[in-house]
């Protein structure tokens, strides 16, 4: 059994990705990533963590570096957050691409302008078509497993894709809380070295990555889709065998329910938030009020099936998200109801963008999403202060109004 | 000629599309990842066809300094090795006829023609 | 019960240092903790802020702290600049760094605390970079005024974040401070 | 400083590491200089190419070139995946095999930039190998840092008012001589004993190493496809292109621009060089006379810097 530690989000990031033996780490700093590449290099100066490090000079270089490590045949790792990732960009289409499972934490920070350092989902959304998977956590522990987790998924060889770990910024990365820091040979049962079939070895010289016309790319596309079907059950399978072991699941690993059993009203949200509403449905539903809570960990893939299953239950369903789509809402709330789109009780769906630029998302903002919800319920039309735009409504509520 | 060069290379690759596609109709396992799993593919290339004009080596002039295999860009100058010294042969199912090797000849011992004259 | 504690400091001070230390005394009692920082940017010599949740049960909420329970200052200098009494639960306490007796300090309302953390420092030469180490002194201050935490656990978790001299010397001023601590 | 290592061009391998088939061009100087310079490093070699001619016509799916493992990612961040490719190796004990880039000017001395500067201030473990063609020539010749002064490019076409490039090409190899890695040369095909020397001394060192080789585009540079090395030769008599390497901080030149250097040799008008080329047609006998006053400062400056740091 491993070890309670009171530590931040990324240290317990850092803690993950030691852990997972990563043969090379290359990574650039950025608030609030740094101190994920400031333990790392602790572990590194300090003969803890045997790997090679390369302290790039720019996040574009970060991700190229492991690339090229990856390509190589060996494990890699990298961090970054906001303006980072939106360096890495262009980058992470060759990973996924390539199909070479690069594992990276994402500490998710407000885009400039206005530059901002806290916590927005702006910067990883946009690369939600970018064929990574995506995974967002709940609390530093779920960090530091979801790192261990995606090894395992993204490596699997029916999947090979790279794989994001998005943590709220200073909301998880700076918080302390105690966090189970398991043994290194808990660890290395469960996930095993890395083997790749197709890398650069001058015994049996391969080209990785070549141009293609129009008459192979698609097959290539489609591969990528494939494999993202594929993850579902790879993350399932991986979900359950890390329960076996550690004793510690996030919902089914796609999604989980909380307090779904009669509810007629839910709300979908992601990361930090979920804690929060859990408490907000906890109060709620002593005082009696129907309240259910949807968190959707994998966000790519997206658990179509089990958010379609959940969604059933309920009149209307909400989506909470600390980002927005201009001109359409928020790329959570789109997918929920492309998801949902069809049901024979299709409920009614809101979206509710909250927290920009890093605002708290407290108590009353998850209640005021709830008790919007109700109202809905009552009177199944969505409330006329609701901004409204042809079919799609959503409203900013400002938590500092409340 | 190595194996490779044998057979019709335009067939070829056809084939590998049609491979990739049917494979990924059928085969629930199979992953396409844009990789080529094998090294000198090109010679099922045949550049040749892009010579509109032709290198012809007098043997007779040729010293074997193997300036021309050398430089060319193509590699389609080959080494023939002679008892103690080599000769060359220029092979044109690759050779694209930039006269390279015409020009720096230090014996004029390549000319170029006219292809099809 | 969830306690929530607010420490005012400077930039520098320690005052992130000293959330994650409270919280990691009262994890070695068995509780279930938080800290964390101001989420911006710090910068040394400005008003920071820094939080510490304690609790029997996990704890859940993520969002700031809004109605501390008690409030720690590092730097009574911040008085005047920042309202150290904000959103203070009404039977709340402030622990202060200062020379002053709780009835000189300007706050009415509260339970106050003060100890003479500078002077500690000073006394034990306790500096870093020239700088006195305040925060180490408050947390026995801490532990004194409030009682949700031994001296020892304080002590314990000063001397795991530096092991040998440093730490003894940063246990002895927490332990200074919790026996100078004044009450009104 | 190590002794010359003797080229014989008898022993050079037969096995081609860049094979026929590719689809270069006719008269290629960057295929050229692939295919020399891979005699040398041999089979112990993986390859990365960034965006650019060489991996259009050296390996467009499902056509493969290399013998070598080989692999592209982008434009702008050779160095940093080749660093990558090093360190895997390191990691996995692998001594004798090379991370090396080909990469043209535009991707080396422009949008490269960034990505080459931080491998070689980490000396990171990568031969680089910039085949210089004066331009974009994968996107049909616009012009680059490394594009020389009265151009024509197809972003720096010969209007009315303004004919040619206005700028002088940027001195890259200079730039990498200021991070102080191990091994800086400069080569051209024409020179191929001097170019594979120089490739085959870099081969066995460690650290960051690079390579920058004028590599004529009879196409971009509007000449006949038989007059690259011509004009590859040309380059260097005529003092435009200047052969060289600073082995760990030790400046010498090489080849014919030793001579020209000693004073042994005369520079050739630079006229001759230009003549050959379309893309200069267009230029006056004063921009001829600023072109060739430029080398002439520039060739001061060289010789003032090779005195400084005599190896």
């Amino acid at each position: 059994m491993g070890e309670k530690h009171v530590v931040s989000g990324n240290i317990a990031a850092a803690y993950g990705a030691k852990l997972c033996r990563p043969s090379v780490v290359s990574a650039y700093p950025i608030t609030p990533q740094t101190t994920i590449v400031e333990k790392i290099a602790d572990f590194v100066n300090n003969g803890e963590m045997d790997c090679e490090y390369i302290r790039v000079e720019s996040e574009h270089s970060a991700l190229s570096a492991c690339f090229g490590a990856e390509a190589a045949g060996v494990r890699t790792f990298t961090a970054t957050s906001s303006q980072g990732l939106a360096l890495m960009h262009e980058i992470l289409y060759g990973c996924s691409g390539a199909r070479l499972p690069i594992n990276m934490a994402i500490v998710n920070r407000t885009l400039a302008a206005p530059i901002n350092i806290m916590a927005e989902w702006n910067d990883a959304m946009p690369e939600r078509d970018s064929g990574w998977l995506i995974q967002w956590c709940e609390s530093g522990q779920e960090v530091l497993d979801t790192i261990i987790m995606n090894y395992r998924v993204g490596e699997d060889k029916q999947v090979l894709l790279p794989q994001f770990c998005c943590m709220d910024a200073f909301i998880l990365s700076h918080t302390y809380e105690p966090v189970d820091i398991p043994l290194q040979k808990e660890v290395d049962d469960f996930l095993p070295p890395l083997e790749l079939e197709y890398i650069l070895d001058v015994n049996k010289p391969i080209c990785i990555h070549p141009l293609c016309d129009d008459r192979y790319t698609p097959e290539f596309r489609w591969g990528q889709e494939k494999a993202m079907q594929n993850a579902r059950q790879t993350i399932l399978k991986v979900g359950e065998e890390f329960y076996e072991k550690f004793g510690r699941r996030y919902g089914n690993g796609l999604l989980e329910e909380y307090k779904m059993d009669g509810a007629e009203v839910a709300l979908v949200t992601m990361g930090a938030n979920v804690s929060t509403a859990r408490i907000v449905v906890d109060e709620m539903r002593k005082r009696k009020i129907a309240v259910g809570l949807i968190k959707v960990k994998s966000f790519r893939p997206f658990p179509i099936a089990e958010l379609r299953e959940t969604a059933k239950k309920v009149s209307v369903i909400g989506v909470l998200e600390r980002c927005a789509s201009f001109g359409m809402g928020g790329p959570l709330y789109t997918d929920l109801r492309s998801a949902i789109y069809g049901l024979k009780s299709q409920p009614l769906a809101i979206g509710f963008v909250a927290g920009l630029g890093g605002r708290d998302i407290n108590k009353n903002t998850v209640e005021r999403c709830y008790e919007v919800m109700l109202e809905t319920a009552k009177t199944g039309k969505v409330p006329s202060n609701f901004v409204q735009n042809g079919e799609l409504y959503y409203n900013h509520i400002d938590a500092r109004k409340e | 000629m190595s194996d490779s060069l044998k057979g019709d290379n335009s067939m070829t690759f056809l084939k590998e599309r049609d491979n990739i596609k049917e494979k990924t109709k059928t085969d629930a396992e199979f992953l396409p990842i844009p990789i080529i799993t094998k090294p000198a593919t090109t010679l099922q290339n045949k550049t040749g066809g892009w010579r509109s004009f032709k290198p012809i080596l007098n043997e007779d002039k040729c010293t074997g300094c193997l300036t021309c295999w050398v430089l060319c860009p193509d590699s389609s100058i080959k080494r023939v090795k002679l008892d103690k010294r080599f000769k060359v042969a220029i092979n044109y199912d690759y050779c694209k006829g930039c006269g390279i090797c015409a020009t720096e000849c230090p014996v004029n011992a390549i000319s170029m023609e006219r292809e099809g004259s | 019960m969830l306690k929530e504690i607010r420490i005012h400091g400077r930039g520098g001070q320690g005052g992130v240092t000293a959330a994650e230390l409270l919280a990691k005394a009262a994890f070695k009692e068995g509780k279930w903790v938080q800290a964390f920082p101001f989420f911006g940017a710090e910068r040394r010599g400005a008003p920071v802020k820094a939080f510490a949740r304690i609790s029997d049960e996990p704890i859940l909420v993520r969002t700031q702290v809004y109605n501390p329970d008690y409030v720690m200052v590092l730097d009574a200098s911040l008085l005047g600049v920042v309202d150290v009494s904000e959103g203070l639960k009404s039977d709340g306490t402030i622990i202060i760094n200062t020379r002053k007796k709780p009835e000189e300090i300007g706050i009415k309302n509260y339970r106050i605390t003060t100890v003479d953390a500078t002077g500690i420092a000073l006394e034990l030469q306790l500096l870093v970079a020239g700088m006195p180490v305040l925060n180490t002194p408050m947390l026995g201050a801490f532990a004194k005024t409030t009682e949700e935490i031994k001296l020892n656990s304080v002590v314990e978790a000063i001397k795991e974040a530096w092991p040998g001299a440093a730490g003894e010397k940063n246990a002895k001023a927490a332990a200074l401070a919790y026996e100078r601590l004044i009450e009104r | 400083m190590s002794e010359k290592i003797p080229i014989n061009i008898i022993e050079l391998p037969e096995t081609e590491y860049f094979e026929s088939g590719h689809t270069a061009c006719a008269g290629c100087g960057g295929a050229l200089a692939v295919r020399q310079a891979m005699k040398i490093l041999g089979d112990k070699t993986i390859v990365y190419t960034p965006a650019c001619c060489l991996l259009v016509f050296g390996s467009t799916y499902p056509l493969n070139a290399w013998r070598t493992p080989f692999f592209q990612c982008a434009f702008e961040n050779s160095a940093a995946v080749a660093a990558g490719v090093a360190a895997a190796l390191k990691r996995k004990g692998i001594n004798d095999v090379n991370a090396v880039v080909f990469a043209g000017d535009g991707g080396t001395v422009d949008i490269g930039l960034q990505a080459i500067s931080g491998a070689a201030e980490r000396n990171d473990n990568v031969l680089y190998i910039c085949y210089d063609n004066e331009a974009y020539g994968n996107t049909g010749m616009q012009r680059s840092g490394a594009t020389p002064f009265g151009a024509w490019t197809t972003t720096t076409p010969v209007g009315t008012i303004i004919k040619g490039k206005t700028e002088h090409k940027k001195d890259f190899p200079r730039i990498m001589i200021s991070h102080s890695i191990p091994y800086v040369a400069t080569a051209t095909v024409a020179f191929w004993r001097d170019y594979m020397q120089k490739v085959a001394r870099a081969k066995d060192m460690r650290g960051f190493r690079y390579l920058h080789v004028l590599s004529p585009c009879p196409v971009g540079w509007r000449a006949s496809t038989g007059d690259t090395i011509k004009l590859s030769r040309l380059a260097v008599e005529t003092g435009l292109w200047i052969l060289y390497e600073c082995d760990h901080g030790a400046f010498r030149f090489t080849g014919p621009s030793r001579l020209i250097a000693e004073g042994m040799k005369q520079r050739k008008p630079v006229k001759e060089y230009l003549q050959l080329q379309g893309r200069f047609r267009h230029l006056t006998d004063k921009d001829i006379a600023l072109i060739q006053e430029w080398i002439d400062k520039n060739w001061q400056e060289y010789s003032k810097f090779a005195a400084s740091t005599k190896g």
